[in-house]
């Protein structure tokens, strides 16, 4: 067993990998095992055609305890494959995973130059070179353990919301819910019936607003909005501003759950200025007060400030089958009633939203496709008609609808106030203003940021049951470092050397996570806050500040090496 | 070209089950894509804008030539995704179209020919002599006068083979 | 083996496109099959004309026909495609027992008679492929057609719409194919073999006329793009179509593609050594004679 | 650590993404997982899929590498059993109790002896079909799955080796440097305890030869998308090259062609399958990132572009890479005798153009099925499937990932079509909602 003493000279081992053929098909593995040889400190070059089967596994952690190295190079695939895996198996042959170094010698060399197996071979030696050359002057670090308070912050009292309020306050923590209108609901107050089932709205609703009011485990605050989020994962320390003056509480975990907006077209088709032209909002609100009229033709318009070139170009997801549904009400209250749906492309994806828009066709309703270079154009036609003509790209004609009612489709659009809870809470917008997730395939509802998740509308346009589903997969989670109570945090972090530190607080402005205090006339660093980006360390005047893992010295190390 | 769109015929679509299909139709254009016509006389006939027409003007369309020009080959019925019956919904179309007085010429003369002779295509004496002499047997001017007799029972019930002439 | 037929000859191939029905009758005389004509048998009424005046009218025209052949315990041999597959869409409309078929049934009971459909209905090529069946016509060659290659046009309604053609595959059939090779002939891939004449269909006038120009120089194109020596077809109205192509093309431009077109029968008759005159080859109106001296 | 002998234990159906993401959350809550899959190894659909951005350094979302790493975590997980070539034999009892009975068939590997090192698969005298390798259609009847399956360690084809064929072959065996390989494994009747019951079955692919008109298997050149995932990847059997199948050479145009056997009641499959429009607009970017000089086409009938970022990759692809769309489904193809080039015959829907166009290969994007499967976990557990074999939720709206049956729960393409971003958040969210309904049955029970 060996246990890194920093008197003593590195002693170096290095597990070099065929990746079945992968690696050994283009680079020359015996001459990078010469060269690595070669490299001070290197107590031996183990080859393996698999290292990360379990056979391999057994013998990475057999080599290194029979060597007594203590410090473990790994040249092979990218550590975002197994990097994680190789570093605890050396943790358990008692090598402390911060001296566990990798040199892609796959993506990187045999992949990005594989018509190139020469000097893939020479890169590939350089990358092993760099990667020991670090490690020799690496120290070993350790892990802050954080404990985490069994309590959430859900800002958003919409449905995502109190789903994911009710999941995690039936497994036994405690939720404090944050809306900042005066009742809970969010969107789905203002809709009347549902798509896929034409359930009304309230039906599935109400039970959910019930229980959550009734749940002992969910505290809510309604005319309520988050000022200030300071602490860390496991730990966060909320400021709320509710009825005049603030709250502080406590919460573990956080989740957003914010919403969205919609978007008003004013200027566009005739909105605001022609009577009888409406969004599908306004629309559902009248079929909700059940004050539509008889009509003989209404015109539905698709894609009204979405998908643009420029400003709103994303798609809003759920704008088709809105329409669609709406249309098929009207066909339902009016059956003599003609409907058009003009759209450019149906949003009608996967099995259930087909099967709606075959229904809606079965009952008359009619599609005209358009193309963005020939827009459809609404005119007043006097009597309170609105004139819809319309270039019928499928069928080569310009058609004119003399209809009752035009209603525009037009997109969920970011909440206003997006802007500022991101920079509460230090999370990122993504480019169309929504909230941006940590990594749409597999993380659609984590931030970057630990112990911070997203779900529903905020995280971008959605329908009722996705929302539900994300507000679902947030909560599980948030749930999870609540469930296991504590939480490691990486130890990758700023050090202030208190010596060299001359007081003058560049860096406590600098930080982007306030993760920097100053006491007694020197900065210091919280470290369950700091996220080791190595900004403070960048800018201190003095040196007084490096990064855990990122010394100035282990980087010039690694440059030399390159260089050599 | 500016239309006023009408109401879609009731008609049509209770004649038969098959014309419902027709507002499955999402233009996808596998019809025309297959169709011989087409091929040749695109800008003559395109069935995939004849089924959208039918569906959005039906009592323009009634009155077109190009209704007629589908050439009964069952290329798009076989493909069509939505298994839409066009080749039988064109038929209904024409039904309609007769219905509504609209007779080409060439097509109410041949049935004409079926009426006076049982056959679409004329045997002159001439012709029933050249049959001989090719060494096939003589059928003469007309099928069996049952068999036109028949044909005359059947007829004369319907409203719309009231061809005059 | 003793089969008969009640033959079904159809408009074109009475009134117009003799060779056609002379190359069958001869064919199916060597092959000891009885073909019997039938007296009260009329224009089959094809869909896309008759049906498009009144659907139920034309049906009970249509199956009038069927009513005729069940007098007689023998299956309809057709010539025509067109015929072949306007009967069988009869036959599948009658067995839906809708409105439709009740319609049809009173027209029918005017006339003293009532749909039963018992007989079977077959086209001179479904008959000499499932029938008698390639490898007896094969025992039956004595004069191989070495050295000819032959496009098979296989015509719309001997393999649409599956829904109920079961004879062969719509999109990709061999069977004719087969029956090409049987005779030694050796049948050519080519892009136009399951395409259209436009004959039995499209009606409009003029533009229906330069419809079906274009398609038979497109079928003409096709069958020479793969180095046929011929185009072979399974009924006379893709014959009249394909050779009228040829003499419209000729009118109008001064050129010629001098394409001999074949039914099956000739192919077939040639090969079981029948002269071709008996099979009326004569009348063909472009010239097989250079496309006879290669099989020498 | 958690202490498994007091947790709850969930049976995990399905080794695919949603599957393992469902398997890994129920775990780091605290649970017992059972992940069943009937594979020799995890990994499901997405790892036919190609690597493209690592490859290509294009900030595009790369489907597979995202994944792989919680397939290693998967199976390295301590709260994770994994039964591997695993089938469902039969399960009984009702939510909080289900019992299921697992019939696990042998490998004849021993996974902690094999290190991978091939000499079996080498030595193996029998070539069976690969539909994994368009190119060289061939492995040896014992052989490694696919790149990224895991574990990495080869399986016998029961059916094609001469050693259970006839007991005249042991060639792998004698080669086998570890003694990894004992051909006296057995079946094994594995009887798991469950309180709950996530189905993840994933999809299976329709067979495009069923659309007659586009030539599928009878027309080299015409692939299905998946084939050319199996090429583009670098694992793939070229390599990551992009080549014809009928002369190996470098296609110079290539048409996409989209909704083959999907949108359509001809097919019974009334469904968009709400992946195709997007996984093909990364790969005609691909293709035309690798080789821009080539022509790429793609038809289609609707874009569905309803992702968060699908509008504005698609835009990048039209508008930027310069791939042609052309909204349209063609309606057949003839390839040239000669060359194998293929001629499309269509019409651009949005010009009426009738048109015909000459490309080196096409590539189909067929429709997305349920998996077969589907109909024996309904029988087992009572189950309510729709017409196409989908499970049903009692509401679609409120309780997506629900089913018939208390206590079962689906997440992934087993209840409706979807992509790997939706199955997997929808795998999160049916761990969090198996967890909840455990612990209100446990409260309720205390």
């Amino acid at each position: 067993m060996s246990e890194a003493n920093l008197n003593q000279e590195p002693r170096i081992g290095i597990f070099l990998c065929d990746c079945g053929t992968n690696i050994s098909s283009i680079i020359d593995v015996p001459q990078v095992i010469e060269a690595s040889k070669g490299i001070s400190g290197v107590k031996f070059v183990e080859r393996d055609s698999s290292l990360c089967s379990s056979a391999g596994t057994k013998k990475i952690r057999e080599t290194i305890e029979r060597s007594g190295v203590d410090r473990v190079v790994f040249a092979g695939c990218s550590p975002k494959n197994y990097g994680s895996l190789f570093e605890s198996v050396c943790q358990k042959a008692g090598i402390n995973r911060y001296l566990v170094a990798f040199a892609n010698i796959r993506e990187q060399c045999a992949w990005a130059h594989q018509d190139r197996p020469k000097e893939a071979t020479i890169k590939a030696i350089n990358t092993v070179q760099m990667a020991a050359a670090r490690l020799q002057k690496s120290e070993p670090l350790q892990e802050l353990e954080i404990e985490v308070h069994p309590s959430t912050l859900i800002i958003g009292g919409g449905i995502s919301g109190m789903t994911a309020a009710l999941c995690l306050a039936n497994q036994g923590f405690s939720v404090l819910l944050v809306e900042r209108e005066p009742d809970i609901g969010g969107m789905l107050n203002k809709l009347y019936k549902l798509y896929l089932t034409n359930q009304e709205v309230s039906e599935i609703l109400n039970p959910v607003i019930q229980s959550v009011r009734n749940h002992k485990n969910i505290r809510i605050l309604t005319s309520a909005s988050v000022r200030e989020v300071e602490g860390y994962f496991g730990d966060f320390e909320v400021t709320i501003s509710v009825n005049g003056g603030t709250e502080k509480f406590r919460a573990g975990t956080i989740i957003l759950a914010t919403g969205a907006g919609t978007f008003e077209p004013f200027g566009m088709y005739g909105y605001g200025k022609h009577e009888g032209v409406v969004t599908q909002l306004e629309l559902e609100q009248i079929l909700k007060q059940g004050k539509l009229k008889h009509l003989e033709k209404v015109v539905m318009i698709q894609c009204v400030g979405a998908r643009e070139e420029k400003g709103l170009t994303y798609c809003s997801r759920i704008c088709c089958m809105v329409a669609i549904k709406n249309a098929t009400l009207i066909k339902k209250l009016y059956p003599d009633c003609e409907v058009y749906i003009i759209y450019r492309d149906l949003q009608t994806y996967g099995k259930e939203n087909e099967e709606y828009q075959s229904k809606a066709r079965e009952l008359g309703i009619r599609f005209i496709e358009y193309t963005p270079e020939r827009r459809p154009e609404v005119f007043p036609n006097g009597n309170g008609k609105v004139g819809v003509r319309v270039y019928h790209a499928l069928l080569g004609e310009t058609l004119t609808i003399n209809s009752d009612l035009v209603v525009l489709s037009t997109p969920l659009i970011p909440n206003a106030d997006g802007k500022e809870i991101a920079k509460i809470l230090k999370v990122p917008l993504g480019p169309d203003g929504f909230f941006k997730e940590a990594y749409m395939e597999m993380r659609s509802t984590a931030f970057g940021v630990n112990g911070i998740y997203v779900c529903g509308t905020a995280q971008g346009p959605k329908s009722i049951d996705e929302s539900i589903t994300q507000a679902y997969a947030a909560a599980a989670l948030a749930a999870i470092p609540m469930q296991q109570k504590k939480v490691k945090i990486p130890a990758m972090t700023a050090e202030v050397n208190e010596e060299l530190c001359i007081g003058c607080q560049l860096c406590l402005d600098l930080c982007p996570v306030h993760a920097i205090t100053f006491a007694e006339g020197k900065s210091m660093v919280i470290e369950a806050i700091c996220r080791g980006c190595g900004t403070c360390a960048a800018a201190c005047p003095s040196k007084a500040i490096a990064v855990k893992g990122f010394k100035d010295e282990q980087i010039l190390a690694e440059v030399e090496a390159a260089l050599k | 070209m500016k239309t006023e769109i009408t109401s879609i015929s009731k008609e049509l679509l209770q004649k038969s089950i098959d014309a419902e299909k027709l507002r499955y139709c999402y233009g996808c254009g596998t019809c025309t894509a297959s169709c011989p016509v087409a091929k040749v006389i695109p800008e003559s006939f395109n069935p995939r804008g004849l089924l959208q027409k039918i569906f959005f003007d039906l009592s323009k369309t009634l009155a077109e030539d190009e209704l007629w020009l589908c050439a009964w080959c069952y290329s798009c019925y076989e493909r069509c995704p939505q298994g839409i019956k066009t080749t039988e919904i064109f038929l209904l179309t024409r039904n309609l179209a007769v219905e509504k007085g609209y007779f080409p010429k060439q097509p109410t003369n041949l049935v004409k020919q079926i009426l006076k002779s049982g056959r679409t295509l004329e045997v002159t004496p001439a012709r029933d002599r050249k049959r001989e002499a090719l060494g096939l047997p003589k059928i003469g001017e007309t099928v069996s006068e049952k068999a036109l007799r028949e044909i005359k029972i059947i007829t004369e019930k319907s409203p719309t083979w009231r061809v005059r002439g | 083996m003793n089969l008969e037929y009640s033959l079904f000859p159809g408009c074109v191939s009475s009134a117009r496109e003799f060779s056609c029905e002379i190359s069958a009758r001869k064919v199916f005389e060597v092959l000891n099959v009885e073909l019997y004509d039938v007296e009260d048998f009329t224009c089959c009424m094809p869909a896309c004309l008759v049906h498009s005046f009144d659907y139920a009218t034309g049906l009970a025209l249509t199956s009038r026909n069927l009513c005729v052949a069940d007098e007689f315990d023998r299956d309809i041999l057709t010539l025509c495609v067109s015929c072949y597959g306007n009967l069988w869409r009869a036959k599948k409309l009658m067995s839906e027992n809708g409105d439709l078929r009740r319609r049809v049934d009173e027209l029918l009971a005017s006339i003293g008679r009532s749909y039963q459909g018992k007989v079977g209905i077959k086209h001179s090529i479904t008959a000499l492929y499932e029938d008698i069946g390639p490898k007896n016509l094969k025992n039956q060659v004595s004069k191989p057609l070495r050295g000819i290659k032959a496009a098979p046009f296989y015509g719309c309604h001997l393999i649409r719409p599956r829904e109920y053609l079961f004879f062969d595959d719509a999109e990709f059939p061999e069977k004719l194919d087969e029956l090409i090779n049987v005779t030694g002939a050796t049948s050519v891939l080519h892009r136009e073999r399951t395409g259209c004449c436009i004959g039995c269909g499209s009606f409009f006038g003029e533009v229906a006329e330069e419809a079906a120009l274009r398609l038979s120089v497109d079928i003409l194109e096709s069958a020479l793009e793969a180095k046929a020596d011929c185009v072979v077809v399974t009924c006379p109205y893709c014959f009249l179509q394909i050779e009228m192509g040829q003499l419209l093309f000729k009118r109008r431009t001064g050129e010629s593609y001098n394409v001999p077109v074949l039914n099956y029968t000739d192919l077939l008759g040639l090969a079981l050594g029948i002269e071709p005159r008996e099979l009326g080859m004569n009348i063909h109106k472009i010239d097989p004679s250079p496309l006879l001296e290669k099989i020498k | 650590m958690i202490r498994l002998e007091k947790v709850s234990s969930v049976t995990v159906i399905g080794g695919g993404v949603a599957g393992i993401q469902a398997a890994l959350e129920l775990a780091n809550l605290g649970m017992l997982v059972y992940l069943v899959e009937e594979n020799p190894s995890i990994g499901g659909r997405i790892i036919e899929l190609n690597c493209s951005s690592c490859r290509l350094e294009v900030p595009m979302d790369c489907s597979i590498c995202p994944v792989i790493p919680k397939i290693v975590e998967c199976y390295h997980h301590p709260n994770i059993k994994i039964l591997t070539n695993a089938e469902i034999m039969g399960i009984s009892g009702s939510a909080g109790n289900f019992q299921i009975n697992v019939l696990k068939k042998p490998r004849f590997i021993n996974e902690d002896k094999c290190t991978a090192c091939g000499a079996c698969t080498e030595k193996c005298p029998v070539e069976i079909f690969d539909a994994f390798n368009m190119v060289k259609g061939r492995k040896k009847a014992i052989h490694f799955p696919l790149p990224q399956a895991f574990p990495q360690v080869p399986v016998i084809d029961r059916e094609n080796c001469l050693h259970f064929r006839s007991g005249t072959c042991e060639k792998c065996s004698e080669v086998c440097p570890t003694t990894a390989i004992n051909f006296n494994d057995e079946d094994m009747i594995i009887g798991v305890k469950s309180e709950a019951i996530i189905l993840a079955t994933g999809l299976s692919l329709f067979d495009p030869s069923g659309i007659r008109e586009y030539g599928y298997k009878r027309y080299k050149n015409v692939i299905t998308i998946l084939d050319l995932e199996q090429m583009t990847s670098i694992h793939g059997p070229t390599g990551g090259k992009i080549v014809r199948i009928s002369d190996k050479k470098e296609p110079k145009s290539i048409a996409f062609i989209q909704c083959v056997g999907s949108r359509s009641r001809r097919t019974n499959n009334n469904f968009c399958s709400g992946v195709c429009c997007m996984y093909t607009a990364k790969d005609a970017a691909l293709v035309k990132i690798l080789k821009p000089e080539t022509e790429v086409y793609v038809f289609y009938i609707d874009l569905r572009v309803f992702g968060k970022g699908y509008q504005e990759l698609f835009n990048k692809v039209r508008n930027s890479l310069g791939v042609k769309y052309i909204r349209g489904r063609p309606g057949g193809i003839w390839e040239d005798p000669k060359t194998r080039d293929l001629i499309i015959s269509f019409e651009n829907t949005l010009t009426q153009r009738v048109e015909k166009l000459r490309v080196d290969m096409v590539v189909l994007s067929p429709a997305l099925l349920p998996h077969p499967n589907n109909r024996k976990l309904a029988e087992f557990l009572g189950l309510e499937l729709d017409e196409h074999g989908f499970f049903k939720s009692p509401n679609p709206v409120s309780q997506p990932f629900d089913t018939t049956i208390k206590g079962v729960f689906t997440c992934g393409y087993c209840r409706g079509p979807r992509g790997i971003s939706e199955s997997a958040t929808q795998a999160s969210a049916a761990a969090g909602r198996v967890t909840e309904t455990i612990t209100l049955a446990k409260m309720g029970r205390n």
